[in-house]
């Protein structure tokens, strides 16, 4: 178990580097200039020249890319003469649009993101998994078709879409919430709660749908094991049954989809977080898609990158920590 | 054998809702079981014999079945009772064994915790040292070797006849009276399937308890049943003792049936025979008897075969009961000649 | 995007003087009712994630302009914090006065006021003024701001503080001189009205010790009533009093809200409907605009205590249509696409009569000296409406004096849109006008933060772009040579090799010397003309904008140069 | 011992139910199945009129007498707001009009229902026959093509898709005019369709490959191998008609997505350019009238409610009447 843990982080930091590679080389093709970018809009082009080779954009590709991995383990330095100034390690650039080290703009913006994410997850998971029960249990009847077309409505529309709704509907017209307002919860737990209700319960509504499928499927399916009926035979209660056979072998498929979905959210729910204003990662990065801002965007799609790829490991040791037979290979 | 059953079966009807249609699985099965008796049911799939072992649990579908008739058990009626005095039967007073013991154990549970899980439900009281100690002595019944180190390991690590025999350490733990096998051997191989039947007669001989013993292969039924119930199209066609069975089978069907096995005494027969067509749509039964479409014999006795549903009657001359429209005198003479089909 | 934050965008100009009286519908401010009184917070809701810069240096477009200059950055001189054309005029802010000019307006002095102080309590000097003024010179580092400092001031080569010679560090003291409380700024050619320039924030003292170059844009050193206590792009920016700021030296700010917040990132839908519902802290927000789909509901549906709380105006802009006239090099065709344009249902894509009225040139009524009623082209309809048949005559005129131009007009041309929903509603309507008279557009769309930078390379292709401009002061110098000229900044018609370019420059060069403001008026009203009669470019609309304010805002004046609330002087009722 | 009866038809071996029906193969049985839920016929019924409708939108609309294009300034009031209730529903229009232009609702509904409908299909058909393909491949080779294929999935899986999918828009649409495809939405749409399926073939990839490493130990399958079918023959015909139950599955939770995706990359800025006509494009448009022009607000909404509906129904019904053992315990 040892040896496939160890093995297994060895290859998620391989495959980070793979990952920064090609991030790097993706957006560095993108038709923006980011010389260009530090210097504003009414720039004259020896300036944008001056920066570029300051910056080391003038450089090949490969080399450029080198800079900055070098920049994430030693720092790197920016500006000139006396405005000179640093981005201490681990340094993933600056930003000339937002005027800060891309670091510490993670490190700012991530926490809003984690919670946006954490209680989505957290609601999510109990929504699907609650209406998937209701409906294997009740199969065919009429609780069943209510849980999966709730469930199909809220995957079938865009996120904005839902979003607006969600946000019209409990702030304006109903009016029993206060606009958001993106509070920290430990300064201000009630604005927090407030205001990240709404956004939660949209990225709910959203990702509950698969999980209301997975878990009924999956229950369905469990509940024609011949364990199942072995477990009625001996006498257990119904709910030990449901609790213990059917829900435990339902989830285990759906715990390591979570951990990946859960992942992917923490880098970013882009609209979303436009939508309530939430001052995370997502936005971020879309504003830096919006203005070519390339620290930004490598740098946010890393942290999202680390997110997925960990995730994938902790799935993986999870499986083996849930289903016996996989731990035993 | 003692003269009061245990189990006193009546009139039992069981019929699924399906999206197809109403499917009739089970047709006014009636049959009594004594204790330490062995019964075999035998039957295609789809003759009901399993759909009537699980009624006798209530295992069935609660939502898309109904089921009708009477199930006794010492006085209490195993159909009507309430949940909690169900749950209290099942397991103690009748325990269940499946076809499959690859998928009848719970893969993410360990076997001891299993065992144990099916102890402690009708004895609550048990300390968990008395657990323990009670599901080793379980293990070293069934013949697993080596309790102590594999009572905490995973389904998955035991072979196809180890599970069973874990299966059955589960069935017989909490000392049934009575035991429904089903298909208990069907899924393993030849070698481990005597070693399992062994055991279930062991421990019969041991506890006392009566078997129902599901099975399509009359082959098993003849090494260790007293007493055989011949199902088709959801009706018993033929009850008879093992020994009459097979000396003087009384229904066109069991005719079909015993041409079909191959072995028992193969110096006698020395070919396999099939019976010709399908089993019988459960939701449209032939009308009649529901075995005359593929009865060599229905001709004989004009339209009644095709009209008339042929009550199960004992047949003079003999101790067995059959349902066939044909005169008894022709049931035994065509039984006894083994010239069947 | 708001249409002003589009246009904000674009036009790097200030509007003075120019509206306030020319209001249409809505109440006129609420400077009158009720005493102003000290206390509260201010918020000011915004799309924005940030303010583009708060670095004074930097600082540039008009509501920044008019937020920070209000709240933290004082300059030298300063437009009046007051309603109507008294707000055009100028003051002294940090000087005593509005300046001495000498040497025949090639030298000017300021003298300081005592008191002034930095929000760490330290007296602002002279030093800090110049150190200041220096940092603009820096554009690799001060990117954004005005460049009128240097291109004024009288010293070559100097590139600012942080990478410059002990040379040209001496060669900029001595053009920017400081003499005890006096500042006096030596400039390379006359400039008349040095003391408006100065108003810009590039006119703001910076503490050398804190200054940080790039990153001080996050935290400036408040010379004003208030100072940041705490600033997150994407999320806020909430001022505080400045303790240090010292009231009695500063005639212009009255600093009544105790904390002014920015509010940042919001959606704009929701913005306007909060403003509207104006609950709770809402109450004492300002917007910075309103969406055209929500004029209907706050001025038209006859919520009367909604309409007391808004305002419609015209802001100092005017929008218009660039022709590429090295492509459509043929008046007849330009013609053409005029005339066969629908504007009332252009207009009506954009949010009808409130975006503004349909404009005959290219300078605003609001410059009295210099608008003078333009004829147009024969066919226009004055109601807004397209004229297919007068659009179809002059397509048949173009026909045989130039085929090629109507080839190339039918074959496609390139349109350049900011990609924006508005916008492609608006591109429908082009798409289908044209069309009507054979004419094809081939849609180039585009991100709209790029879009000027997109437009105003001199290798995009576009045969037809969208323009809008507003006067830097009260001159229509600042219109006419900036938009057609090849000397302007903002030129994209490509007139140059037009027949009467030559003819037009000078008569622009001709009306630019002209000291005789009412004589320059009449010149700059002929060449307005002039430009009409060629359609170079297209008039568009003389714009207007609306403003909404909380039920508990006082002083919301819209402040005539700046297009925008005089932020620091709002407070809370 | 080894003599036992002539399994035929047999659907349920472990006897629960028990059903027997002559003479039917699987897939009949699954169409008998089908028909008799009356909700999958609805739903079927309800995507069919979404495509007939979609297809002969040009045909429907001169019927009608509508444009999509056709601007009708004489329905707004002068905000560019719809005249009269209900977003301008009148005899002329009947889901009223757009505000700002006046174009009819109902007609660029019908033509937008043509754009978000091949994205769907599209974007469908080519995630799925790319994952499937590779997920048989690696499933059914295993080993170190396995282990390739699995690496490679864990990449692409490790990039923030949606990110990408706004940041590269612009430059791939441009990239691909470059390469010959025609300007503009023809563009675009290749462009949406290719990165759905960039990112989407990972998801059906994975689940097939599941399914063909428990399938290829199956009896029916070591069978076939072991009496020396080819690979394509077991592909084909003992792997394919297996994965049905999971593939149809995705498939019906992805389309609804990829329509969704369009839509939020419109309301971005980034989808079908005008004049053309998307629900994507008109559910971002709507959402910004939802206080002045509420009717414009809910008819995009609604129009994609019900079709991804329609094929969530759909495809739950195509599941279950695949799977055999659809319906036995309940608990």
């Amino acid at each position: 178990m040892l040896l496939f843990v160890t093995r297994r982080i060895l290859f998620a930091l391989a495959l980070l580097l793979a990952v920064s590679f090609f991030t790097y080389m993706l957006f560095a093709m993108l038709p923006a200039d980011p010389a260009a970018l530090t210097c504003g809009k009414n720039c004259k082009p020896e300036i944008i020249e001056a920066n570029r080779v300051r910056l080391g954009y003038d450089k090949p590709l490969l080399e450029q890319y080198w800079l900055f991995i070098k920049g994430f383990f030693v720092g790197r330095d920016y500006g000139v003469g006396a405005a000179a100034f640093s981005c201490p390690a681990p340094s993933l650039g600056y930003s000339f649009s937002q005027h800060e080290c891309v670091t510490t703009l993670i490190a700012r913006t991530f926490p809003v993101t984690f919670y946006l994410s954490l209680g989505a997850f957290i609601l999510w998971m109990t929504l699907g998994i609650g209406l998937g029960t209701i409906a294997a249990l009740k199969r065919g009847r009429w609780q069943d078709r209510a849980a999966t077309t709730f469930s199909a409505v809220g995957v079938s529309l865009p996120t904005f879409y839902i979003g607006l709704l969600v946000l019209f509907s409990f702030c304006i017209w109903l009016r029993i919430l206060p606009f958001p307002s993106y509070e920290s919860p430990f300064e201000d737990p009630l604005s927090f709660l407030t205001t990240m209700i709404l956004p939660w319960t949209t990225l709910a509504v959203l990702s509950a749908a698969g999980y209301t499928r997975l878990t009924r499927n999956g229950m369905l399916e469990a509940m024609n094991e011949d364990f199942v009926r072995l477990g009625i035979a001996k006498g257990l209660r119904r709910r030990t049954i449901i609790r213990k056979y059917v829900l435990r072998s339902a989830l285990v498929p759906i715990v390591t989809i979570a951990g990946l979905d859960f992942a992917a959210l923490l880098g970013g729910a882009i609209i979303t977080e436009s939508v309530f204003s939430l001052p995370g990662m997502g936005r971020m990065s879309i504003r830096a898609v919006v203005e070519s801002d390339l620290p930004v965007l490598v740098g946010t799609t890393m942290t999202a990158a680390v997110f997925i790829v960990l995730a994938n490991v902790v799935v993986d040791v999870l499986y083996g920590v849930l289903d016996p037979r996989v731990r035993s290979k | 054998m003692s003269n009061s059953p245990l189990l006193s079966v009546s009139n039992l009807c069981v019929s699924f809702n399906t999206p197809d249609g109403v499917v009739q699985a089970v047709n006014d099965v009636s049959f009594d079981l004594f204790p330490g008796q062995t019964l075999g049911i035998v039957g295609e799939s789809g003759s009901g014999k399993s759909v009537t072992a699980s009624s006798l649990l209530r295992l069935n579908n609660s939502v898309t079945s109904t089921t009708t008739g009477s199930v006794q058990l010492e006085g209490r009626d195993v159909l009507t009772v309430d949940e909690p005095t169900m749950r209290s039967i099942r397991g103690q007073d009748i325990a269940m064994v499946f076809q499959d013991p690859l998928s009848a154990l719970n893969p993410y549970y360990t076997v001891g915790d299993q065992i144990a899980e099916a102890y402690i439900i009708h004895h609550s009281s048990a300390t968990k040292d008395d657990v323990r100690a009670r599901v080793l002595e379980m293990l070293k019944k069934v013949g697993i070797p080596n309790p102590e180190k594999r009572i905490d390991e995973y389904p998955h690590q035991f072979s196809g006849g180890m599970r069973q025999r874990i299966v059955i350490a589960i069935a017989l733990i909490n000392s049934p009276r009575i035991l429904i096998a089903d298909e208990p051997t069907t899924a393993l191989d030849v070698t481990v399937q005597a070693q399992i039947l062994d055991l279930m007669l062991d421990l019969q001989r041991e506890t006392g308890m009566a078997i129902i013993l599901i099975t399509h292969d009359l082959g098993v039924v003849a090494e260790v049943a007293d007493s055989t119930l011949v199902m088709y199209g959801g009706r018993i066609v033929e009850r008879a003792t093992v020994s009459e069975i097979f000396a003087t089978p009384t229904h066109p069907y069991s005719w079909g049936l015993l041409g079909a096995v191959g072995s028992l005494d193969t110096s006698t027969r020395g070919h396999l025979t099939t019976i010709p067509g399908t089993p019988p749509s459960l939701i449209s039964l032939p009308t009649g008897c529901s075995f005359h479409p593929r009865c060599a014999y229905a001709k004989d006795t004009g339209s009644r075969c095709t009209t008339e549903v042929p009550e199960l009657h004992k047949v003079s001359g003999t101790s067995s009961s059959s349902a066939c429209h044909m005169s008894d005198a022709q049931l035994v003479s065509l039984g006894a000649r083994g010239d069947t089909l | 995007m708001t249409k002003r934050r589009i246009i904000g965008a674009v036009s790097f100009a200030l509007a003075a003087s120019v509206l306030a009286a020319a209001c249409g519908g809505g109440s006129d401010s609420g400077g009158g009712d009720g005493e102003a009184k000290k206390g509260g917070t201010i918020r000011i809701l915004t799309s924005g994630e940030q303010i583009a810069h708060l670095d004074p240096q930097r600082n540039y477009t008009g509501s920044d302009l008019a937020f920070a200059g209000t709240t933290m950055h004082r300059s030298l001189t300063s437009y009046k914090y007051e309603e109507g054309d008294a707000g055009s005029e100028i003051a002294g802010d940090l000087a005593t006065d509005t300046g001495t000019a000498s040497n025949e307006g090639k030298t000017w002095a300021f003298t300081l006021r005592d008191g002034i102080t930095f929000e760490d309590g330290s007296a602002i000097t002279c030093a800090d003024v110049a150190y200041g003024v220096s940092r603009s010179f820096a554009t690799d580092v001060i990117t954004d701001g005005p460049t009128y400092a240097i291109s004024y001031i009288d010293v070559a080569d100097y590139p600012g503080p942080y990478t410059a010679t002990a040379e040209q560090q001496a060669a900029y003291d001595k053009a920017v001189a400081c003499e005890g409380n006096t500042i006096t700024f030596n400039l390379k050619n006359p400039v008349a009205d040095f003391n408006y320039t100065t108003t810009l924030l590039t006119f703001s003292p910076v503490p050398k010790a804190k200054d940080n170059g790039e990153k001080y844009d996050m935290n400036p050193v408040s010379s004003g009533p208030y100072k940041i206590e705490s600033y997150e792009v994407g999320k806020s920016l909430v001022l505080v009093r400045n303790e240090n700021w010292n009231a009695d030296s500063d005639e212009l700010r009255k600093a009544y809200a105790d904390s002014i917040v920015y509010e940042f990132g919001l959606e704009e839908a929701t913005i306007d409907e909060r403003m509207i519902a104006d609950a709770g802290d809402d109450q004492f927000a300002v917007s910075e605009g309103i969406q055209p789909e929500n004029l209907q509901t706050i001025f038209e549906n006859g919520d009367e205590a909604l309409k007391a709380r808004s305002v419609d105006y015209y802001d100092p802009y005017v929008s218009y249509t660039n022709l590429n006239n090295e492509n459509l090099s043929c008046y007849e065709v330009r013609k053409a696409i005029y005339l066969a344009l629908d504007r009332e249902a252009l207009r009506k894509a954009g949010g009808g009569p409130y975006t503004g009225d349909f404009a005959d040139g290219f300078v605003k009524p609001a410059l009295a000296l210099d608008y003078a009623k333009s004829t147009m082209p024969e066919g226009y309809n004055t109601d807004g409406s397209a004229n297919v048949e007068a659009a179809k005559a002059a397509v048949a005129e173009a026909e045989t004096k130039c085929p090629d131009v109507v080839a190339r007009a039918k074959s496609g041309l390139n349109f350049y849109y900011p990609d924006t929903p508005t916008w492609q509603k608006s591109l429908a309507i082009w798409q289908d006008n044209l069309g009507a008279i054979g004419f094809k557009l081939k849609p180039e769309a585009v991100e709209p933060s790029q879009y000027w930078p997109t437009v105003m390379n001199p290798e995009t292709d576009y045969d037809i772009a969208r323009g809008g401009w507003a006067p830097d002061w009260a001159n229509a110098s600042t219109v006419i040579p900036e938009l057609f000229t090849t000397g302007g900044g903002f030129n994209l018609t490509r007139n140059s090799k037009d027949a009467d370019y030559a003819e037009f420059e000078g008569l622009v060069n001709a009306a630019k010397v002209n000291l005789d403001r009412v004589a320059q008026g009449k010149q700059w009203q002929e060449l307005n003309q002039y430009v009409v009669d060629r359609l170079w470019a297209l008039p568009g609309s003389f714009l207007k904008a609306q403003s909404i304010w909380g039920s508990k805002v006082g002083n919301t004046f819209q402040w005539g140069p700046f297009g925008a609330f005089c932020f620091g002087n709002l407070y809370v009722k | 011992m080894s003599a036992t009866f002539t399994d035929t038809a047999t659907l349920a071996s472990d006897g629960t139910v028990g059903v027997v029906i002559e003479g039917k193969s699987p897939r009949q049985l699954a169409w008998m199945r089908f028909r008799r839920d009356k909700f999958a016929l609805a739903a079927a019924g309800v995507i069919l009129f979404y495509i007939f409708a979609a297809a002969f939108a040009p045909v429907i609309c001169a019927v009608l007498g509508i444009s999509p294009y056709e601007l009708d300034g004489d329905a707004l009031n002068d905000f560019g707001l719809p005249k009269g209730a209900f977003g301008g529903i009148s005899s002329e229009h009947w889901l009223g009009v757009e505000p700002g232009t006046g174009r009819d609702i109902l007609a660029r509904l019908l033509y937008g229902a043509r754009v978000s409908l091949l994205v769907g299909f599209l974007g469908t058909l080519l995630t799925t026959t790319i994952g499937v393909m590779i997920g048989i491949f690696a499933g059914y080779r295993r080993g170190k093509v396995d282990a390739v294929v699995g690496r490679f999935m864990d990449l692409t899986l490790a990039f923030p898709s949606f990110l990408l999918i706004i940041a590269l828009t612009r430059p791939f649409t441009q990239r691909l005019e470059s390469l010959g495809v025609p300007e503009g939405n023809p563009a675009r749409l290749t462009y949406i369709v290719l990165v759905l399926a960039t990112f989407g073939w990972v998801y059906v990839a994975r689940v097939v490959r599941g399914q063909t490493l428990s399938l290829r130990e199956r009896e029916f399958v070591e069978a076939a191998r072991a009496s020396g079918a080819g690979t394509g023959h077991i592909v084909f015909k003992q792997l394919l008609p297996n994965l049905w139950a999971p593939v149809i599955v995705i498939v019906s939770l992805s389309l609804p997505g990829y329509v969704a995706t369009e839509s939020t990359l419109s309301f971005l800025g980034l989808g079908m350019l005008p004049p053309a006509a998307s629900w994507g494009v008109m559910l971002g448009d709507s959402v910004k009238y939802y206080r002045a022009d509420p009717t414009y607000l809910f008819i995009p909404g609604v129009a994609l409610i019900v079709l991804v509906l329609a094929f969530n129904i759909l495809g739950d019904a195509v599941r279950d009447a695949l799977d055999p053992k659809a319906d036995r315990q309940t608990l």
